[in-house]
C-alpha cells in the first residue's frame, strides 16, 4: 500500500502540473498523516457529490483534495423529502447517506476521480464495525485512494453514524478495525454532539486514526408553525454553515490541544478569513462544506485568499499558521 | 454525466418589472448563458442582497432574446421578495442553465399539448417557441392574474384554452378539465407537456396515461444545490426492479409521468 | 411557602391590572409549576439584567415573568474584558457571572423587583451543590419570589455551572438539595452539552424538579486572526442567538417526549414566529434573551405576535399550540 | 437607578456625509431625543440593513441642533461600512441617550482643557458648546485626515491645539505633548476632559495625575446592549477595599480617572 499512496503523493507534487504546492512564493501543501494535500482546502463530504458535478464550474486540480459523500457497502436510497431545509446563517439537512454503495461508486465515479491530480479521500460508513471495515478493505484494494474519512458522527441515519462517534468504545472500535484492514491514511469525521471532544479524539488516534475531521452537522430540527409539522421528513436533521462555526472553532481548537494528529477544520466556512481561523486554531486542513451549495467557487476563493494573507504576514509556509493561537496576553 | 453545459456568472439586471399582482419579469444580460439554454431548463440564482438565507433560488427560464434570458416568477417568501425590490443595473449571480429540459417537438410528429398552471406557465413559453409542431396550450390558475403570457402563447400562433378556478377568467375550473375534454376527442399522435403545482402534474400524469398519451412533466422540489451534488431535490423514479429516487436538478426537472412513483412522491 | 406563591399568582391573575392573562378573547396564561405566568413570555437570565435596567423602555408588567442575571451566594467579580463578541446571526458571551451576591442583590434589586406584578424568576448557582442549597433557602426566606431557576449549565466559570448540568449524578443533587429547602418552583436550567438531553431532563425531574428551561448557551470560541488571539479574554464562550434556534428546538422537542413537567424553551427567538415554533415543538413558555440586546421591545412583539397568530388560527388558549407538532403525513 | 432618561425610537436619517476621508456626518431626526441629550452621552443604534450582524453600534453624540442630533463616524468594520451606504429618509433605531456625560464646566470654575483623539472629538464639541466656561482643545490624530471638526472648536471661541503623529497638520506628534506642555505652565484651576483610544486616555489620565489635575475619561469599551444588563463593558473601578467592574454604558462611558484601575485596564 504505501507505494500507492507515495506515488499519489508525487503525482500531486509532479512539478509541471497544475497544481503547484507552493503558490508564487509561498508553501501551502500540509500533510495529513503520509497524504500530501498540495493545498489545505479540501471540500466537505456530501457537499461536492463526487467531484464531478462540480468539474464544469471549477478546475477541480486546484482543490487541496476531493472528498466524497459518504459510501456504504450497499446502495443505499435515503431518506424522504424533504431532506434540506433553510435556516438563519445555516442549512439542516437529513439527506439519510444516499449513495450508490461501494461497486456503483467504483463503476460509476472512480473512474474520473482516478484521473484527478489531486487526492480522493473516501468518506465511508457502516452500520456495524464489521462494515466499516469491509469498505475500507474494499477501497484499500481499489488503490490510488488518497485516505479514507471514517464517517462515525452522521445523525441523520438511525443505525451507523452517529451512535459510534459519541461512544468511546464503539469509535475505538471502528477506527481500529478499519486500521487493521488498510495502511491507506484514515481521517476519524468526529462528531460535534459530545460533552468533551478531548477523549474522543484521544480514542480515535490511539486506535490508529492518522488524522480527525472535526465536525460534522449538529442534531437540530425546524417546525412549520402553519403546518404544525417538521420541515424534514426525517423530522430531525443536522445543522450546517456559518452558524455552527464558532462551535466548530472551540472543537478544533480543544481536540488540538488533546491529540497530535492533524486536524481537518470545517463548519461555515465562507472565506479564507473563516479558514485561517480553523487553522489558527488548531486546524493543519480544511473543508468547505455547505458553502459550495451557494457559492461553487468557495473553495478556491479560500486558497486565493490564504496566499494573500500569507503574503501580507510576511509568511512562506501555511504550516506555521497551525495551531499559532496565543493566549497569552 | 458532463452532458448539460453549464456556467457559474455574475449576470446584470436589464429589467424587473411587475407582471400581474405578486408576478415578476427579470431579464438578465448573460451573453454566455443565453446560448445555451433549452427550453424547460432553469437558473439557480442566487440573490446576493439576502444575508441570513443562504441558498440560491431556482426558476424556468421563462424567454431567451438575444444575450439575455428572463425568468417569471411570483413572490411567495424572502428570496423572491428581495429579488423584487432589486432594480436594473444591479448584479445577481446565476448557475444556468441547469437540469434536462423538455423534448422539443419535431415538425410532423406528436401535436404538443402544453398544460401549465401558475408560474408554470414560464416553462412553457420557451418549449412553445422553439417548437415547429404547433399545438395546444391550456392554463390554468386560481384567480385571472395568475394567468400570465396568455398573450404571448396567441402570438406564437398556439390554441390557448385558459381556465380560472374562481371563473374570474376563461373557462371556470381546473386546467385539467379542458384537458380531458381534448383528449377524449381521440385524435392520433399527441404529446403532453406540464409544468406546475405537484398536484397538478399528478393528475395531469394520471389522465395522459388514461389516454394511453405521452407526458413530460417539469417537477417541483425543493433545491439546495441545483447542480446535483446535495440530494436534496430527489423523486422516486421506477427502475427495472423497484425505484430509486432521482435529482429533480439533475435527472430532472423533466420527468416522463409513466417513470414517477406517484404513491410516494411527498 | 405555599400560600406565597398562590398570592402572587391571585396577585398577577387579579382583574383590573395592566396585565390581563386573557388577551381580548384569548388565554395566555400558561403554568409553570404552581406558578402561573400571564402570558408565556418570559426574559432570559443574564440577558435583562435585574428588571430596573429596561423598565423605561418597556413595560415590564407585560412580560410574563422577569428573569434575573445569574446570582450566587457571595459577590462575583466576573471574567476580565472582552467578554462578547459577536458572530453571524450570533453572540458569544462569557461574562463570568458578574453579580452582587444574594446580600447585594436583595439590597440593589429586589425592593424593585418586588414591586412588579409578574413573577419575578432568580437564576441562581453556586460551586458546590452545598451552595446551591444555600443560595435557593435564602430566596425561600426572601418571600414573594415567583420561581428559582437552577443555572447548572453556564459555560462561562471553571467552578460550577455547567458541571454539574453535563453529569447525571450532581444534576440530581443539585435539585434534590433545593428541593429539600424550598418549595417554591424549581426551573433547571439545561446544559445542550449533552449528548441526549432526555436523561437529563428525567434526572432534573426526578429530584422534584417543577420545570426545566431549555437552553443555555453552547460552548463556542473565536479568534482574531489579524493577533492570532481568542476574542475573548476567557478563550472560550457561550453561543447564543437566532443561529442556535435550530438545536434548542431539537432538544425542547426531544425534552418534552421525555418528562411530563413544563418546558421554558429559549434560543435565538427574535419574533413571535420563533416563539410558536418552540411551543408547538414543546415548551410551555419561552424566554427571549440576545434579541433583547438589540431589540428590547422584542418580548412585548413576540406577545403580540401570539395574539395575532392564534386569532387567525382561531385558537382560543395558547396552551392548545404546546407540543402540537404532528409527525405523521 | 433611573436617573438618567433614556428612549428607543425610530429615527430618520436627515443627511449622512463624507466629513473627511473615511469620516462621515450622520444627522438624525429624533425630537424626543435631543432635548434630552447631555454632553458626553452616547446613541446606541441598530442599523437595520446589516443581517447577519446583529449588535446595535454605540456612537457619541456630537451635536444637537433643534430636533435633530449628530453623530459623526469613522468606517471601520461592517456596521459602519452598512451606515455608511445609507441616505436621508432611511430608518435607524436608537436607544438615545444613554450613559453618564462629563460635567459641564461652571461659569468661574475650573478651567476645562479638553483632549480628543481621532472620533473621540465627537465627544467633546457638545461639551465644548455647552460649557460657559472656555478652554483649550487639544486635538489629534494620526494624519491630517484624522483631525476633525477643527474649525468647528475655533467656531465656538475655544483655543484649539492640533498635533498629527505625521506631522501632516498642527505640530507634529502625540496629543499629550501640547497637554504636558500647558500643565507644565501651572495655571491654577483646571481641569482635563478627554476622549479617545484607550492608550491616549491612559497617557492622559497619568499626566493630569503627575499634575494633580481633575480629569474625566470618556471610556471606550466595547458594548453589547448599552443599557446596562449584559455586562459586557466593564471596566476595573477602585472600591473602598479593592476595585470591582463597572459598566462603561451606565456609570460611564465618563470616569474619573483617578478611579480606574489602569494595571487591569485591558
Ligand atoms: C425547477 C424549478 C423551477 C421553478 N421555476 C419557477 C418560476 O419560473 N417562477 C417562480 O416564481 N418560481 C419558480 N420556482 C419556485 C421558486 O424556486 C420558489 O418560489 C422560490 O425558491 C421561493 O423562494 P423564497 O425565498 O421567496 O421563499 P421561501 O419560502 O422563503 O424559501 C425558503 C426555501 O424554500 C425553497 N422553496 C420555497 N418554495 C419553493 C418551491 N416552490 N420550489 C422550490 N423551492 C422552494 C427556497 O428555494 C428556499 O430555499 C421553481 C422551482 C423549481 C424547483
Ligand atoms: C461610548 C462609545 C462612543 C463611541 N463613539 C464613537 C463616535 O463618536 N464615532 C465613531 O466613529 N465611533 C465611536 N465609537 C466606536 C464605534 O462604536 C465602533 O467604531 C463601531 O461599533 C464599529 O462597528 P463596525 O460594525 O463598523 O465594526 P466591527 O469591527 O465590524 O464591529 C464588530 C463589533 O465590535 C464592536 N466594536 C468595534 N469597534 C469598537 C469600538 N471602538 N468601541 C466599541 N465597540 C466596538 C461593534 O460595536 C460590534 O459589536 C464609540 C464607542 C463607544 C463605546
Ligand atoms: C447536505 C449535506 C450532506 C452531508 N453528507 C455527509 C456525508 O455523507 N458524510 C459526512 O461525513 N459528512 C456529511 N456532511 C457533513 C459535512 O461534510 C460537514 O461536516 C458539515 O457540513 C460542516 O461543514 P459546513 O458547515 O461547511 O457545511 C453533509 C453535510 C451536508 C450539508
Ligand atoms: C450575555 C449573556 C449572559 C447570560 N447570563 C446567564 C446567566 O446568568 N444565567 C443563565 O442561566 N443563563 C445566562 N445566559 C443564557 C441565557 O439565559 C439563554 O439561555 C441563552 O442566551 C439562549 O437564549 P438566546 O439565544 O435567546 O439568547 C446568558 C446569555 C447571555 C447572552
Ligand atoms: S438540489 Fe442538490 S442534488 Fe438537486
Ligand atoms: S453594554 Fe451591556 S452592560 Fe454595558
Amino acid at each position: 500500500m504505501k507505494s500507492k499512496v507515495q506515488s499519489l503523493k508525487s503525482r500531486v507534487q509532479s512539478p509541471g502540473s497544475k497544481v503547484e504546492p507552493a503558490a508564487e512564493g509561498v508553501n501551502l501543501a500540509v500533510q495529513i498523516g503520509r497524504l500530501t494535500l498540495p493545498n489545505p482546502v479540501m471540500v466537505a463530504s456530501g457537499t461536492f457529490g463526487y467531484g464531478v458535478e462540480y468539474a464544469q464550474l471549477l478546475d477541480l486540480n486546484q482543490l487541496g483534495a476531493v472528498v466524497v459523500k459518504g459510501i456504504r457497502l450497499h446502495p443505499v436510497r435515503g431518506n424522504r423529502t424533504p431532506r434540506t431545509v433553510e435556516v438563519t446563517s445555516g442549512l439542516i439537512n437529513a439527506i439519510g447517506l444516499q449513495g450508490p454503495g461501494v461497486d456503483g461508486f467504483i463503476k460509476k465515479y472512480w473512474p474520473f476521480l482516478k484521473t484527478l491530480k489531486v487526492p480522493a479521500i473516501i468518506n465511508i460508513w457502516g452500520t456495524t464495525v464489521e462494515e466499516y471495515a469491509d469498505v475500507a478493505r474494499r477501497f484499500d484494494a481499489l488503490g490510488g485512494v488518497g485516505a479514507l474519512e471514517l464517517n462515525v458522527s452522521c445523525p441523520n441515519i438511525k443505525e451507523g453514524g452517529a451512535q459510534f462517534g459519541t461512544d468511546l468504545r464503539l469509535i475505538a472500535q471502528v477506527v481500529a478495525a478499519c486500521r487493521k484492514v488498510t495502511k491507506l491514511p484514515l481521517i476519524t469525521k468526529m462528531s460535534p454532539n459530545v460533552v468533551s471532544i478531548a477523549p474522543f479524539a484521544k480514542a480515535a488516534a490511539d486506535a490508529g486514526s492518522d488524522a480527525l475531521s472535526i465536525m460534522n452537522s449538529y442534531p437540530a430540527m425546524a417546525i412549520d408553525i402553519e403546518t404544525r409539522r417538521p420541515r424534514l421528513a426525517n423530522v430531525t436533521g443536522g445543522l450546517t454553515g456559518p452558524c455552527i462555526k464558532p462551535i466548530a472553532i472551540k472543537l478544533v481548537w480543544e481536540a488540538a490541544q488533546a491529540v497530535k494528529i492533524p486536524i481537518i477544520g470545517m463548519g461555515g466556512i465562507q472565506n479564507a478569513a473563516d479558514a485561517i481561523e480553523f487553522m489558527v486554531a488548531g486546524a493543519a486542513a480544511v473543508a468547505v462544506g455547505t458553502a459550495n451549495f451557494y457559492e461553487p467557487q468557495t473553495p478556491l476563493q479560500v486558497i486565493a485568499g490564504i496566499c494573500d494573507f500569507l503574503k501580507k504576514h510576511g509568511l512562506k509556509d501555511v504550516k506555521e499558521m497551525i495551531g499559532s493561537v496565543t493566549l497569552k496576553k | 454525466m458532463l452532458a448539460v453545459p453549464m456556467l457559474e456568472q455574475t449576470v446584470q439586471i436589464v429589467s424587473n418589472e411587475r407582471d400581474t399582482d405578486s408576478y415578476f419579469r427579470l431579464v438578465l444580460r448573460a451573453p454566455q448563458i443565453a446560448p445555451l439554454i433549452q427550453p424547460g431548463q432553469f437558473a439557480h440564482v442566487r440573490v446576493l442582497p439576502l444575508k441570513g438565507a443562504l441558498l440560491r433560488r431556482p426558476f424556468s427560464i421563462f424567454q431567451v432574446t438575444g444575450d439575455t434570458f428572463s425568468i417569471l416568477y411570483k413572490t411567495v417568501g424572502q428570496g423572491t421578495e428581495a429579488l423584487a425590490r432589486m432594480g436594473s443595473g444591479e448584479e445577481l449571480s446565476a448557475i444556468a442553465p441547469l437540469g434536462h429540459g423538455f423534448t422539443v417537438p419535431r415538425r410532423g410528429g406528436e401535436t404538443p399539448l402544453l398544460v401549465a398552471g401558475g408560474y408554470g406557465m414560464a416553462a412553457m413559453y420557451l418549449l412553445a417557441q422553439r417548437s415547429p409542431q404547433k399545438g395546444i396550450v391550456f392554463v390554468g390558475g386560481r384567480r385571472r392574474i395568475d394567468i400570465l403570457c396568455e398573450k404571448e402563447f396567441e402570438a406564437l400562433g398556439w390554441d390557448v384554452r385558459t381556465t380560472t378556478e374562481d371563473g374570474s377568467h376563461g373557462e371556470k375550473g381546473l386546467v385539467t378539465q379542458p384537458l380531458l375534454k381534448e383528449l377524449k376527442r381521440k385524435a392520433p399522435y399527441r404529446k403532453v407537456f406540464a409544468c406546475g403545482p405537484t398536484g397538478m402534474l399528478g393528475a395531469v400524469g394520471k389522465i395522459a396515461g388514461e389516454f394511453n398519451v405521452p407526458a413530460e412533466l417539469s417537477m417541483d422540489e425543493h433545491m439546495c444545490c441545483g447542480v446535483g451534488v446535495c440530494l436534496t431535490c430527489v423523486i422516486p423514479i421506477k427502475t427495472g426492479d423497484g425505484w430509486e429516487y432521482q435529482r429533480t436538478c439533475t435527472e430532472g426537472p423533466v420527468f416522463d409521468a409513466r417513470e414517477v412513483v406517484w404513491e410516494t412522491v411527498k
